[in-house]
């Protein structure tokens, strides 16, 4: 029985809120496009999404969705795996949602290497909140809230992914859909926890990072002589030289999920499991006691 | 000859103290008494003075109370601390060690015994605190058997030698204290042979959960709520679940969350400072109606407050906690099996209502020890309610996307799909939303589904409080939680003195079970409400929703320390004048 | 000849609604009108119809209202949904490119006007917004003098081209109307000549804050809090001051907690959202004595909600958040001049009282914009209280780290000392303590620390309750924050219809001021508490403090649009019955 | 008028409530030792607490001292730094205290730079809570939440802290106070935000990273020929290489912080300055409004 899932399984009627021209247009068709290449069923998908205008894409796009808290998509997305580990789980939102208030679940969910996506879209500002400095903005970029130019520098969040020990880093932008889709296709399928910071313009809050700007300064990895996606060293050496300007699938190594290394965890997902306890369980809990 | 007794040892942290206190209880278990044991802790690792009480009885009981029979003091501290709780009569073993001191006033017996030294004696200098066993038997009359058999269970595996090591410290100790004490004892009467299990609050409530189809546990370690996560780490993975130390309590409340959207039966257990930290994601699981548990084992607050005393003063923010307004149900266990119980109902109404449901425990009835019955936690008497989820067939007519996963129903319950299950998706937000989840912010569908939610709880049927005591009370005694014990002992002292008093225990505290309180409130002349806070949460909720202002009073303890009987039957007196 | 009138410009998001809300409240205000300009936004950046309603009067206007004379529809959808509110011979002026259609059943003139048309023939494609200014004008009997000021004032830096260009479009639209309209326009009253600067709330309570000596701002975006942030960060450092947007709430807070036990007066403001998120923290400023003032934006909750809709429903959270038990202020302004005020209150109380001050704000406070006579800010009415800052002289006699900063003293107000202040070093800290700041879990001690905490707030005096209205109320309206401007103007309306009718506007919800309230619950009959949420916060408040059940009614409105004042009469008379 | 400080200065009358042979004993002598060598007044320095063992540092070295809430050492230091900039601002708490629960600030406080020393008791356990795993727990761990033995990478500060861009990066051994010492002076008299990530033996909970085990495993970086604290990049690497078990000053690069950034921001600390607005400053921000 041969199910294809076409693009118009993963649309919503839903008219869009975002701006004409805003990058997560880009992410979301190569995010749908995506699940379509891969023959994902839309039930069998949970997206995860912050708040945000980037946390608006659950209601565009037709597959399980959760709209958390500001923030807490990482640890959401975990308790969902954990509960279903059959689902395909993506956790999706914006640069202050992931890299501001969510920063520490960030850096957690790096380490605890729990089988997720995560898709940042990452317009270095506030958009919903319209237009404040962001965690990645640029030095001394002026906001409504930086109005003599951002004084913090940058977080660099491909840096402290290497740094962190994560198997998975990548980069891509929303104006080079292909290159994403094939971004995401792999993070998907990695076994682990794959970061994909997407380049995603703020056409109304952000006139520096533009799509002109980007198409500028970035380098696709193909392009760079010798790249190597095995070396985390090199890797971050590139990443600081070319100050993260590059997409492409940074780093990848292979290695066991959380999911895989947990004590009596079992292939079949929790929420199929039949969860009744018997009176002889709890007789032998309480022998313990005795 | 005793049908109750106490005991308590007492010294500083790190010295052995709460496994002397455990191995004296465990006996005692196995004999067939009733034992309650309760520490006195403090915020440190080593050092610092600290206390274990074991009150063991012929009948049930189910508090800690101030007269103590027999006291283990490793130090003078402990006597100049707790010496006055002693009887009469009593006796306070002392480890000769730091030449013990009666202080002026005390009337009981000092039993200078060389606990280090007969501990040396016997080859193992650690085992000071089984010397102290000997001499406790034998002033309890206890026989010495069931310490051999502890003894055996408990070092067996390290050899015949530290047995044997043990069980020489052991009878060294009993036989000093025959030698000095000459008779000088109490005779108790014996256990009922039956051995019971003894627990701590906090592991009932664990194996409640598990029991109840908990497999996702998330936490962040908090005394006194961290023995629940420590527990289920050990034991869930049996059964195919996960616990998982997050990097704080708004990931673990929100990996919950997680699960609970995935269909997952998911708890997370916290004290006060943990449980404020939740508050955005309680509301969070209230709005996108996500089933959820959350145990708040309450201690002493505000902020960092004392960690290691016991409060009950978190009510207030279970209730109306996080901004806006959105419904949760608050239930509090009041007995050791209800624990258990409560967390069958927890995850039920969970899943029914759609909903966080808020398990207030506390420091006391969380880290106390106590027998409970084998037959008094039977899975047959428990239900396994989930809700109206929504399988296959339902889904079946489902228009793809469109699913009305927040329809507006007439008991405000909507169907929900649970990820994996086709034609179930649908958006789940804690932003306003319509039928089918999605943004919208027009006033009418706001309006439907604020009362939607609303209406929910007030389908709530049967709030499981429960009376105890005199038809017509002259005074009603209201009380919730660990306070459960001390309460019933003062009820039962004032009644032995004639006194008309009830004892209405609440069990639900939100949705505040008013048809259940109004007759006795109706009915009582005074009420007293008891409750470890300094301000009467519990009494201002009534009065608030019910009413009665001239007849509530309040019984209030706020030091850190549980109620013991006897100041509630002061109180009680004092009230009725 | 009308004494009042309304306009109101609708459209999508992102289309100049808001600044052609302003050029008009400017030039009214300029003029000498008393002005209330209210926008209805959306949770977008782009798109979603949006409208604002400037209301224009000859006396004080605190409140938006339903009648609008003239409507500037920008799209179709804005005449579907606002039409309806335009009086019996009021205009719609329409742009012709859309094609405008009157609905059936709207009795309203249509002026189709082609607003981009003429935008464009003027030079300008952009200056749409002007040429229906031009229209304005023309129907509401406007002098077009102030426009033009207006537009040099605006465009005058861009040169004299554009001035040109938005002269032209103005006195097109002008003229348009003119001609169509024919005379069929409102003759209004001339305001009084005085210009009067016309504000958001949030920017007054900014500049209050600033005034009051607030130099550490540290907040984190939120709608429809964020104003204040970026209000200050431009101003404050004029004044030396600081502003970080720090990466979440419970960083801002903190970071306002260090720089007050560092003696700097600091605030944060937020949301409900952000406001759960401090829960925590909030215990530990109140618990360390530390000064903090709050300010929550309300918006309509819970959980992420309606973020762009009022709401007053944080009001249990604010009074019984964070876990344990602790005292805390909190204040709610009612008008926009007091927004300004409250800010000194909030700091003084803040200082002299030690704990957190929570200013309840609300999203209608906060973005609406009113005139405020310039004689109604005065500094010199305010007073400067800093509380018991130990200076040196004072703590020259303390001994070395022996600084009893938590005496228990018998207002419960200790001194504080500064870093930086010799010999004032002590230890402040959420965990019980000494004295001296020292952590101890003695229970004598604990009780100490927590009364003194608590009594500190027994000695507030003066809550600000205002009372308007009949000495003899058959019904008593109680109000607090943004509605009392509806309030007033249902009261006043009922007054006119010979109906006795009293209203009490609270100030200080926290500690609840029942001395103040009392003598007027007591008069009254009926008591109908009017608030912008669905469980009567306020009421429950006060039926669980001072009682009054079968007196207390509510008026409730959660649908996340202000209450109008015909609402309210509404509902005063049917509880008057 | 000279004023000696004394060691004597430095001590309160509080008995330890820290096990025999806590590492913290060597952190609290070492930091009191460094003050009395910078000669600063007691009543000049902040100490900002963490909750936590570590945390309750405050209760033995007189000075100005915050016990904060679990986590919130940095904003905190943050406040009193931007009210007092005269002030001496140390923040100290461990490594749950920093690293879980305050992760988020952690990486922000590297990133906003203002002048304060961070000092870490890192004994990769929770001690306070007796014994739960902790993020810097070694891989294999076994604790009372991981009783199979710990399954998430080891956060690695010195990483993050080095990829993050921050201008000072140190570690410290308890078991070397007077290497501490050094450090500690140094990162004191640094003008910006500077770490100092210290080994401090947790001798109840921590059977494996004990004082003989580091003794064994630690590198001082003086002993690395050839080492630069100036490059970034190198000493990334050396970190990475040697697995975080190097002790010294690791990077140092002068530069402005915050404080030196900020617009209109005074010499003069904000509590000395006269707060009193006039009816003047009132009406011109009423004038715009006009
Ligand atoms: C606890 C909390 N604080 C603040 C907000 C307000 N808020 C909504 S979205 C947002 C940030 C948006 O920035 P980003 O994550 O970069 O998303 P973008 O809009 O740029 O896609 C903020 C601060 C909130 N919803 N919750
Ligand atoms: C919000 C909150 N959650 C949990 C706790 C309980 N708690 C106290 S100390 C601590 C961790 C201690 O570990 P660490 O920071 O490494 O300090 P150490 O005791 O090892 O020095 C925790 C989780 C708390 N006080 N507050
Ligand atoms: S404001 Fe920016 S991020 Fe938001 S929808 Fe518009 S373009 Fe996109
Ligand atoms: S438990 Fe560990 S960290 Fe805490 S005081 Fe004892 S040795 Fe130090
Ligand atoms: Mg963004
Ligand atoms: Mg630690």
């Amino acid at each position: 029985m041969a199910i294809t899932v076409t693009m118009a399984d993963y649309r919503t009627a839903e008219k869009s809120w975002w701006c004409p021209g805003c990058g997560d247009f880009g992410v979301l068709s190569a995010l749908q496009k995506t699940l379509v290449d891969l023959q994902r069923l839309p039930h069998e998908v949970a997206i995860i999404a912050g708040i945000g205008c980037s946390g608006k894409i659950g209601n565009y796009i037709n597959c399980y969705n959760i709209h958390t808290t500001h923030g807490r998509t990482l640890p959401v997305a975990t308790g969902i795996k954990l509960a279903n580990r059959d689902l395909t789980v993506i956790a999706a939102g914006g640069d202050g949602d992931g890299y501001a208030i969510g920063m520490g679940h960030f850096m957690h969910a790096l380490r605890r290497n729990v089988d997720m996506t995560y898709l940042v879209m990452d317009n270095h500002v506030y958009g919903l909140t319209k237009g404040q400095v962001s965690p990645t903005s640029d030095a001394g970029f002026i906001t409504s809230s930086t109005p003599q130019g951002n004084l913090e520098k940058p977080v660099r969040p491909l840096e402290l992914a290497l740094a962190s020990g994560v198997g998975f880093v990548a980069q891509g932008f929303s104006g080079w859909v292909p290159q994403l889709i094939e971004i995401l296709k792999a993070a998907i399928e990695y076994r682990g926890f794959a970061l994909v910071n997407v380049i995603s313009p703020c056409v109304t809050y952000n006139k520096v990072n533009t799509y002109d700007y980007y198409r500028e300064a970035l380098t696709k990895v193909e392009d760079i002589p010798g790249y190597d996606e095995k070396d985390r060293l090199g890797a971050l050496k590139t990443v600081m030289e070319r100050e993260g300007l590059v997409t492409g699938i940074l780093y990848r190594e292979e290695g066991p999920a959380l999911e895989d290394l947990l004590p009596g965890f079992r292939e079949e997902p929790i929420v199929s499991q039949d969860l009744r306890f018997r009176q002889e369980d709890l007789k032998a809990l309480l022998e313990e006691h005795r | 000859m005793l049908n109750e007794f106490a005991w308590m040892v007492g010294g500083q942290q790190g010295e052995g103290i709460e496994s002397s206190g455990d191995i004296l209880a465990t006996v005692l278990a196995r004999q067939g008494y009733h034992v309650y044991g309760y520490r006195v802790f403090s915020s440190r690792i080593k050092g610092g003075h600290t206390s274990y009480r074991v009150r063991a009885s012929t009948r049930p009981v189910r508090t800690p109370n101030e007269d103590i029979h027999l006291l283990v003091a490793f130090d003078q501290e402990t006597i100049d601390i707790e010496g006055p709780q002693v009887v009469p009569g009593g006796v306070i073993a002392a480890d000769s060690h730091f030449k013990p001191q009666l202080p002026p006033g005390l009337s009981a017996n000092l039993l200078d015994i060389p606990l280090t030294e007969l501990a040396k004696e016997s080859g193992n200098p650690l085992a000071r605190n089984v010397v102290a066993m000997g001499a406790t038997a034998y002033v309890l009359s206890l026989r010495l058997e069931p310490f051999h058999d502890l003894i055996r269970d408990r070092w067996g595996r390290k050899g015949e030698e530290v047995v044997a090591q043990n069980i020489q410290a052991l009878e060294s100790g009993y036989r000093f204290a025959e030698e000095n004490l000459k008779g000088l004892r109490f005779e108790v009467e014996a256990g009922d042979g039956r051995s019971r299990p003894a627990l701590l609050g906090n592991y009932l409530m664990s194996i409640g959960a598990m029991a109840a189809g908990c497999r996702v546990m998330a936490a962040y370690p908090i005394t006194p709520a961290s023995d629940i996560m420590e527990y289920l780490v050990r034991k869930l993975p049996q059964y195919g679940g996960v616990v998982l130390q997050m990097e704080d309590e708004i990931a673990a409340i929100t990996t919950c969350i997680g699960a609970g959207f995935a269909g997952a039966r998911a708890m997370t257990a916290t004290a006060g400072p943990g449980f404020s930290l939740m508050q955005e994601a309680l509301g969070l699981a209230a709005t996108a109606e996500i089933p959820l548990v959350i145990v708040d084992v309450q201690r002493a607050g505000p902020s960092t407050g004392m960690p290691t005393k016991v409060e009950q003063s978190d009510l207030m923010q279970m209730i109306y906690g996080t901004h806006g307004e959105s419904p949760r149900i608050v239930l509090a266990p009041s007995t050791m099996e209800d624990a258990f119980y409560i967390m069958f109902d927890a995850f039920n109404l969970a899943d029914e209502y759609q909903c966080p449901v808020i398990v207030a425990s506390d420091l006391m009835l969380g880290v106390s020890l106590q027998t409970v019955e084998d037959e008094a936690l039977d899975l047959s008497q428990v239900e396994w309610r989930r809700g109206h989820v929504a399988g296959e067939e339902e889904l079946a007519a489902v228009k793809a996307g469109n699913f009305e996963r927040y329809s507006v129903t007439a008991s405000g319950i909507s169907p929900r799909s649970l990820p994996g299950v086709p034609k179930g998706q649908y958006l789940a937000t804690g932003v306003e939303h319509a039928p089918t989840g999605k943004v919208t912010e027009n006033p009418q569908n706001r309006v439907a589904q604020m009362d939607k939610r609303a209406r929910k709880l007030s389908s709530l049927k049967g709030g499981g409080t429960r009376y105890y005591g005199a038809e017509d009370p002259e005074l009603l005694l209201l009380s919730f939680g660990s306070t459960f014990g001390a309460v019933e002992e003062a009820r039962e002292a004032l009644e032995a003195l004639g006194k008309k008093v009830g004892h209405l225990v609440l069990r639900r505290l939100w949705p505040l079970p008013a048809d259940e309180l109004q007759p006795y409130l109706d009915k009582a002349e005074k009420v007293l409400v008891v409750e470890l806070n300094s301000t009467g949460q519990l009494r201002h909720l009534v009065q608030m929703h019910m009413g009665y202002q001239e007849k509530l009073h309040s019984a209030l303890k706020y030091n850190g320390l549980p109620f013991y009987p006897r100041e509630i039957q002061l109180r009680a007196e004092e009230v009725m004048g």
